[in-house]
């Protein structure tokens, strides 16, 4: 018996990716410059990029079922790659400053991009569930493995003890969703919903189980309580990986689950959402305010960004999925961006405090205006991009006949204004502890300057990107 | 009542209690032993099923790999149980329930759990009959591992792969650990050798 | 040459691009680059305006994004009111540049001043520009960046940095409202550019409550970034910034952005009876309200403040009630006396060191440019004729006259509080006796620098006013005006009721004020010559002497009493009953507006105390949480059926 | 043969106990035993299903063994973040594990 559609063309991104990440450990063996582990890292990536283009445009199941090449996934492993890069690109003088080990940290990344390709890239249960769980066991590796530190640990164990609990709840949901439809491909599932299984009260119960899976995973209230501790714990670029990569994985899965999978079910689940997306975003701003340390600041912020992005769920129309993608983009951009900066300013020396950003206007001013450029995004201030995503995501409310998500969504960006602010007036409005010049590595004015670009390009030609994503969500 | 209706029955119950056992022994090696016993009664109605070939796994992976390693890492680590006393299961109950977060919430939560699905399940349409199995289990099983299943497997590698990395990463011993971390190690390690 | 229009704000850009983002090497040569940049793009507005006039128009437009069946596009527009804006805000923005170089002399952040002068520029002159809202909302937070990093320059004082927190806070209040009315007038009809919004709300495609709506919360933004009632609190702290931050952005451009928003809107706003009248009366009330605060004011900066705040109130009164051209011709004359009288107590400031009028008098003497040409722009603010403020006022109370009596008279007595006003800040500032001896003694008259561009400004306040004026055609209205250019009739209540209200403003404020001049020291300073005369010439005048003396000092006594008591009872009379009102005022303002305000935050941040306290950091009460909702999702489904 | 419906009680009796546990135990190892006990009860489920709905092609029970690699998988990585854990303080008490908080 023949396995059906074996295609190895098509799988080669993900195949170039597991032979970085092994390619990563034996290099690590040989040689005493860790550095060449980034470059390997980054032509890895590069080539799993180019390895994309024949999969292009095309839809096709492959290899039984299992792996689905079509354009939604083409367009999130576009996403992790450069999120993956750039990762990579901040983390070069991290890892070397605080003395990790190299081979494994970079590695482990490589992997953890191997997850968020089969999360995004399956239209199976099975195979959605175990690049969940790559992913998962990955970051916890990643997330611990600043081992001096009390602080990385404690964040690995909590994220291991919440997520595995919460990943046994979520295959408690596969598991009654198979039992009831009898098939674990989203496809059929949806069939047999169609065919009346819709009706089975257990099924609305796996559904249940299945969003609380998924919920964890992108940090939506009440499944956001392991966010802030994890991301304040683990190395700040993990925390910028995971924030963007991870997230956005989390999203391409309940894209996938929910529209493809569970559409019989759409009545139940859009009012879910829509009542997760309010608590979420509200939740995220509101304990943003009172935040002293950067990091924290970041995780609420990106709790807060969740709620907006779950706003297109709760819409469940065309037009709110390619705003999600397209906010998870541009998401994905401004905030490894702002991470570049909080690494820049904590290898400075100072640390990890919004008041170590006291004068950086000053120490260094390309930094500090890059900063101000993504905070003004994920505020939503036009010209950025992050205005762009938001109006999408409004839009589609609007469209939705749901005008009072949109309200909430604008008042929402009104109460985090402040707390972004808090930082902008610590950089420019207080005067540095030292007046000394921060010194950039080139390696994060790189990384800076490419979100940069993009932040600011995908605010003001939004168009051919937001026309793309319109393709992709029509595909789904 | 049939014959593997009393197996599933009685299998039912050792899985549960060696279970209730796990959360509520005394003595944290012993919770490891009583999980392996679950294991066991798992692995049991397995075979009831007529899923023998996982039966063969849960008994390998899971009482063969996992209990073990949680009992390794119990003695490696010479963890000691955290509840004092230990003077009988339901002095500790009572002792739990008067407090918030560990009392009657999380009990109400689970017990909630399995209530409604219990009710859930009432409410829905069960098939009656069984159809009947043809051919063998290990068979079917090996066959589409290799086959429909391959791609799954070969990311179960990867798992694997990550999680070696992952671990050995954790628990290798820095060569010469940085100035901040002695400090706390020291006295620890102290305490240990004390005892 | 209209069709270079889109490189007047590129040229602040690159300036700002140039000086603010590289950390390069100390050298002070960033000034003359914000010079030179604004410099020549006030070379370039000329140009635009000069083909206006002649009757040329620009516009061009690219489409940004394709929103479903809609798509938003982006340009910019350039007509009589973007070709005059331009030129009075490259204007302003170039003398306050050049005054800055003599006033931020030595200042440590010199840098970053001009680069957030030319960031700000950029922004402003991109809001003028813009075609459509959106694109004016962009540059509308872009100025309002701007002047918050500008209040907050001299940050080492915490003073400054709440200053700057208010101003933005509050302005962003108006802001959010905007937003939401841009939303909705973009629901119903699928655009932001103001052409076709203005077509589609005059031809009745909006409905009626969604277009009042729409354009009340437009309105709120203007409210908010003009300083309008209840919105004003922040405009007076806003002081603490640098003046010639003050006069461009405080008195000439951003704040009147919310003037130019009314008049670029104006076909929406037309088109909804309910929004003009809030607009009106809004405007009309915060005209009064503010000059009587403007009264009782001794910090210099702060009467100017209160001032500009009342006579934003006049334009957004004029547009409210139809007066389309009167109301935008008071902006542009406005901008250029108030940003005269800004740089002029800058001056004064920069000479004295205070920015209290009590310390300060008869500084004409020794400051004969700054001294003349503020006389000039108050007597143009007082509404004196022939000069600017003249007939831009004259215009929003004609209209007033025919649309409204009440606002009408409302806006006449609000005429005379400012000639008060003026007067007032003007005697006490350059005229009397010197009250600080030791500042006077090192008071000198400010570098060329700075007094060059008082010059100019004062030939324009002088001398703008005749562009709007009827006997000579009113040229200005040709230019810009809304629908037919309609002309109204002069009658004589109003001429007579203008008149009477400066000169009686005036008048007022000389006979309490130079009441001064009969005030103590000044008969003994008087008198003592002779004194000593008598003292040493007859030995024999003893008696004299004791006399002269004691009589003066009798005298002096008596009139001191007479002072205190008669004088200061008129002016404490007076006083006190503007003060009382003022006092309420005030006490609303900060019991009422700021409590809100204030309590809105807090209440917010209560919230986030308690939020934050539920991430206890144990993990299981993490788990537990959401076991809690798994479980109480599923009873929901279970009883709910 | 075995009710469908009784499987799937039991699996859920040993889902309730796994999650009680791991919502009171303080000791980390423990919490980790516990959520065994949830992955097997989602085992017993999918093994359940399968042998009703596809005896022949059983979705259910491959799902099981690949649940069994991950759970083998996870407490590797698990119990080396807690002996890190052991080695910098004597006991890994769940609850006082909280410098990250608020």
């Amino acid at each position: 018996m023949a396995v059906t559609g074996m295609n190895f063309t098509l799988l080669l991104p993900e195949l170039i990716l597991v032979a970085t990440g092994i390619l990563l450990v034996l290099l690590d063996l040989f040689t005493e410059q860790k550095r060449v582990l980034v470059y390997a890292g980054l032509a890895g990536v590069l080539a799993s990029l180019l390895a994309l283009i024949p999969g292009f445009g095309t839809t096709a199941s492959i290899w039984a079922d299992m792996i689905q090449v079509d354009s939604l996934a083409g367009f999130f492993k576009i996403v992790f790659l450069a999120v993956t890069a750039l990762a990579l690109l901040v983390s070069l003088e991290y890892v070397e400053r605080r003395q990790i080990q190299a081979g494994e940290f970079y590695a482990l990344l490589i992997f953890a991009t191997v997850g968020m390709f089969l999360m995004a890239s399956s239209l199976n249960l099975l195979v959605i569930y175990l690049g969940l769980e790559l992913v998962a066991i990955a970051s916890y590796a990643l997330v611990g493995l600043l081992k001096q530190d009390g602080r990385s640990v404690e964040a690995s164990i909590k994220y291991l003890l919440v997520s595995s609990a919460t990943s046994a709840v979520f295959l408690f949901g596969i598991s009654l969703v198979y039992g009831t439809t009898g098939s674990l491909a989203l496809p059929q599932i949806a069939q047999a919903l169609a065919a009346g299984a819709a009706s089975q009260p257990v099924l609305f119960a796996g559904m249940l189980f299945l969003l609380a899976g998924l919920a964890f995973k992108v940090a939506a209230f009440p499944f956001h309580m392991w966010a802030p501790d994890t991301y304040e714990g683990s190395p700040t670029p993990i925390s910028a990986f995971l924030i963007t990569g991870a997230e956005a994985a989390g999203f391409a899965a309940l894209l996938r689950v929910f529209l493809v999978g569970l559409p019989g079910l759409a009545d139940a689940w859009t009012t879910i959402f829509a009542a997760l997306s309010v608590l979420t975003m509200t939740y995220g701003n509101v304990t943003a305010i009172s935040q002293t340390k950067i990091k924290r600041l970041m995780a609420y912020s990106a709790i807060a960004q969740a709620g907006y992005v779950l706003v297109g769920l709760a819409v469940a129309t065309g037009q709110g999925t390619a705003a999600m993608l397209y906010y998870l983009l541009v998401y994905a951009f401004m905030t490894v961006g702002a991470f570049a900066v909080i690494i820049l300013v904590a290898n400075s020396g100072a640390g990890e405090e919004i008041s170590d950003f006291r004068g950086l206007s000053q120490r260094s001013p390309f930094f500090a205006w890059a900063l101000v450029i993504y905070f003004l995004s994920l505020i939503g201030i036009p010209p950025t991009a992050g205005f762009f995503g938001k109006l999408n995501l409004f839009s589609a409310a609007i469209a939705a006949d749901m005008t009072w998500l949109a309200v909430v969504m604008v008042i929402n960006s009104v109460i985090s204004a402040p707390y972004y602010f808090k930082v902008i007036r610590t950089m420019f409005l207080e005067e540095a502890a030292e007046a000394e010049p921060v010194r950039a590595p080139a390696s994060l004015t790189w990384a800076t300057a490419i979100t940069l670009v993009v932040t600011i390009l995908l605010g003001l030609v939004p168009d051919q990107v937001y026309s793309w994503v319109r393709l992709v969500a029509g595909a789904l | 009542m049939s014959l593997d209706l009393i197996s599933f029955i009685v299998l039912g119950i050792i899985t549960l209690v060696s279970g209730y056992l796990v959360v509520a022994s005394a003595n944290l090696m012993h919770a490891a032993l009583f999980l392996g016993l679950s294991f066991v009664g798992v692995a049991g109605i397995y075979l009831v099923l007529g899923a023998e070939f996982l039966a063969a796994a849960q008994i390998l992976i899971y009482v063969g790999a996992i209990t073990t390693l949680i009992v390794f890492g119990i003695m490696v680590s010479n963890l000691q149980d955290l509840k004092a006393g230990g003077r009988g299961v339901w002095a500790r109950v009572v002792r739990n329930l008067a407090s918030f977060r560990r009392g009657l919430v999380p009990l109400v939560a689970a017990a909630g759990f399995a209530i409604l699905m219990l009710v859930i399940y009432r409410q829905s349409l069960w098939p009656a009959e069984a159809p009947p199995a043809s051919g063998s289990n290990l068979a079917t099983v090996g066959r589409l591992l290799f086959t429909e299943y391959v791609v799954p497997f070969e990311i179960a590698s990867v798992i694997l792969l990550a999680a070696v990395l992952g671990a050995v990463a954790l628990s290798r011993r820095d060569d010469q650990p940085p100035a901040g971390s002695t400090g706390q190690a020291a006295p620890a390690a102290e305490r240990k050798e004390g005892r | 040459m209209a069709g270079l229009a889109w490189l007047i704000p590129l040229l602040p850009l690159a300036s700002w691009l140039y000086i603010g983002l590289p950390s390069h090497r100390a050298s002070t040569r960033y000034d003359r680059v914000g010079i030179g940049a604004v410099g020549i793009a006030f070379l370039l507005s000329l140009g635009v305006l000069w083909d206006v006039i002649r009757g040329g128009s620009a516009a061009a437009s690219f489409t940004w994004a394709v929103h479903g069946s809609t798509a938003i596009t982006i340009g910019y527009q350039v007509d009589g009111l973007t070709a005059v804006m331009l030129v009075v805000v490259t204007l302003v923005s170039l003398m306050v540049q050049v005054y800055s170089l003599g006033y931020m002399h030595g200042d440590r952040r010199y840098k970053r001043y001009y680069a957030v002068l030319s960031l700000f520029t950029f922004a402003m002159l991109g809001l003028v520009l813009a075609d459509n809202l959106l694109l004016l909302y962009i540059f509308w937070e872009l100025v309002g960046l701007s002047s918050y990093l500008l209040i907050g320059h001299w940050f080492e004082d915490p003073a400054n940095v709440r200053a700057a927190n208010k101003a933005f806070l509050t302005t962003r209040a108006g802001d959010v409202a905007m937003f939401i009315g841009i939303m909705i007038l973009f629901s119903q009809t699928g655009t932001f550019a103001f052409g076709e919004l203005g077509e589609l709300a005059q031809a009745g495609a909006i409905s009626a409550q969604a277009l009042a709506l729409g354009a009340i919360l437009l309105f709120a933004g203007a409210v908010g970034k003009s300083a309008q009632f209840p919105l004003h609190v922040w405009l007076p702290d806003a002081m603490a910034g640098p003046t010639p931050v003050s006069a461009l952005i405080h008195a000439a451009t951003m704040v009147a952005a919310g003037v130019y928003l009314v008049g670029r809107a104006y076909p929406v706003f037309a088109a909804s009876p309910e929004a003009m009248q809030v607009v009106a009366w809004i405007g009309g009330i915060t005209a009064i309200f503010a000059a009587t605060m403007a009264l009782v004011q001794a910090d210099i900066k702060k009467v100017l403040a209160y001032s500009t705040v009342s006579q934003l109130g006049y334009m957004m009164l004029g547009l409210g009630l139809g007066g389309y051209t009167a109301g935008l011709f008071h902006l542009i004359t406005h901008a250029f006396f108030k940003a005269l009288l800004f740089l002029g107590s800058g001056s004064v400031i920069h000479a004295t060191g205070t920015q209290d009028m009590h310390q300060m008098g008869g500084l004409i003497r020794k400051m004969p440019i700054t001294g003349w040409t503020w006389i000039i722009g108050s007597a143009a603010l007082a509404g004196i004729p022939p000069l600017a403020g003249f007939w831009s006022k004259d215009e929003i109370l004609l209209t007033a006259y025919y649309a409204n009596p009440t606002l009408f008279w409302i806006g006449v007595v609000a005429a005379a509080m400012t000639a008060f006003y003026i007067t007032r800040a003007t005697w006490l500032t350059f005229f009397g006796a010197p009250r600080d001896a030791e500042r006077y003694a090192q008071v000198q008259e400010s570098p060329r620098v700075m007094t060059v561009p008082l010059v100019i400004l004062a030939v324009l306040a002088a001398t703008v006013g005749f562009l709007g004026a009827p006997p000579l055609g009113a040229p200005f209205a040709q230019l810009v005006h809304f629908g037919e250019v309609h002309h109204l009739e002069m009658t004589s209540v109003v001429t007579w009721g203008v008149t009477a209200a400066w000169v009686l403003g005036v008048l007022v404020a000389l006979a309490i004020y130079a009441g001064g001049w009969i005030s103590r020291q000044r008969i003994i300073s008087g008198l003592r010559p002779v004194y000593t005369l008598l003292k040493n010439r007859y030995y024999i005048d003893d008696a004299y002497d004791y006399l002269f003396v004691k009589g003066s000092i009798g005298l002096a006594y008596v009139v001191g009493w007479l002072d205190r008591v008669v004088v200061d009872g008129i002016v404490n009379g007076v006083a006190a009953i503007t003060r009382w009102f003022a006092d309420a005022t005030g006490l609303f303002d900060r019991e009422v507006v700021d409590g809100a305000v204030n309590g809105v935050a807090d209440g917010v941040s209560v919230g986030s105390q308690a939020f934050r306290r539920l991430q206890s950091g144990l993990v299981q009460s993490y788990i537990l949480a959401m076991a809690v909702t798994v479980v109480l999702g599923l009873a929901i489904f279970v009883i709910g059926g | 043969m075995v009710p469908l419906p009784y499987v799937l009680g039991l699996a859920a009796l040993l889902f309730s106990l796994g999650l009680y546990g791991v919502l009171t135990q303080r000791n980390a190892v423990r919490i980790l035993m516990a959520i065994e006990l949830m992955l097997n009860s989602v085992n017993l489920n999918l093994v359940g299903f399968a042998r009703y709905l596809e005896p022949d092609r059983p979705g259910g029970q491959l799902f099981a063994i690949f649940v069994m690699t991950v759970a083998a998988a996870e407490v590797a990585v698990a119990l080396a973040i807690i002996l890190v854990i052991a080695h910098r303080r004597d006991d890994v008490d769940i609850d006082k594990i909280n410098l990250l908080k608020w």
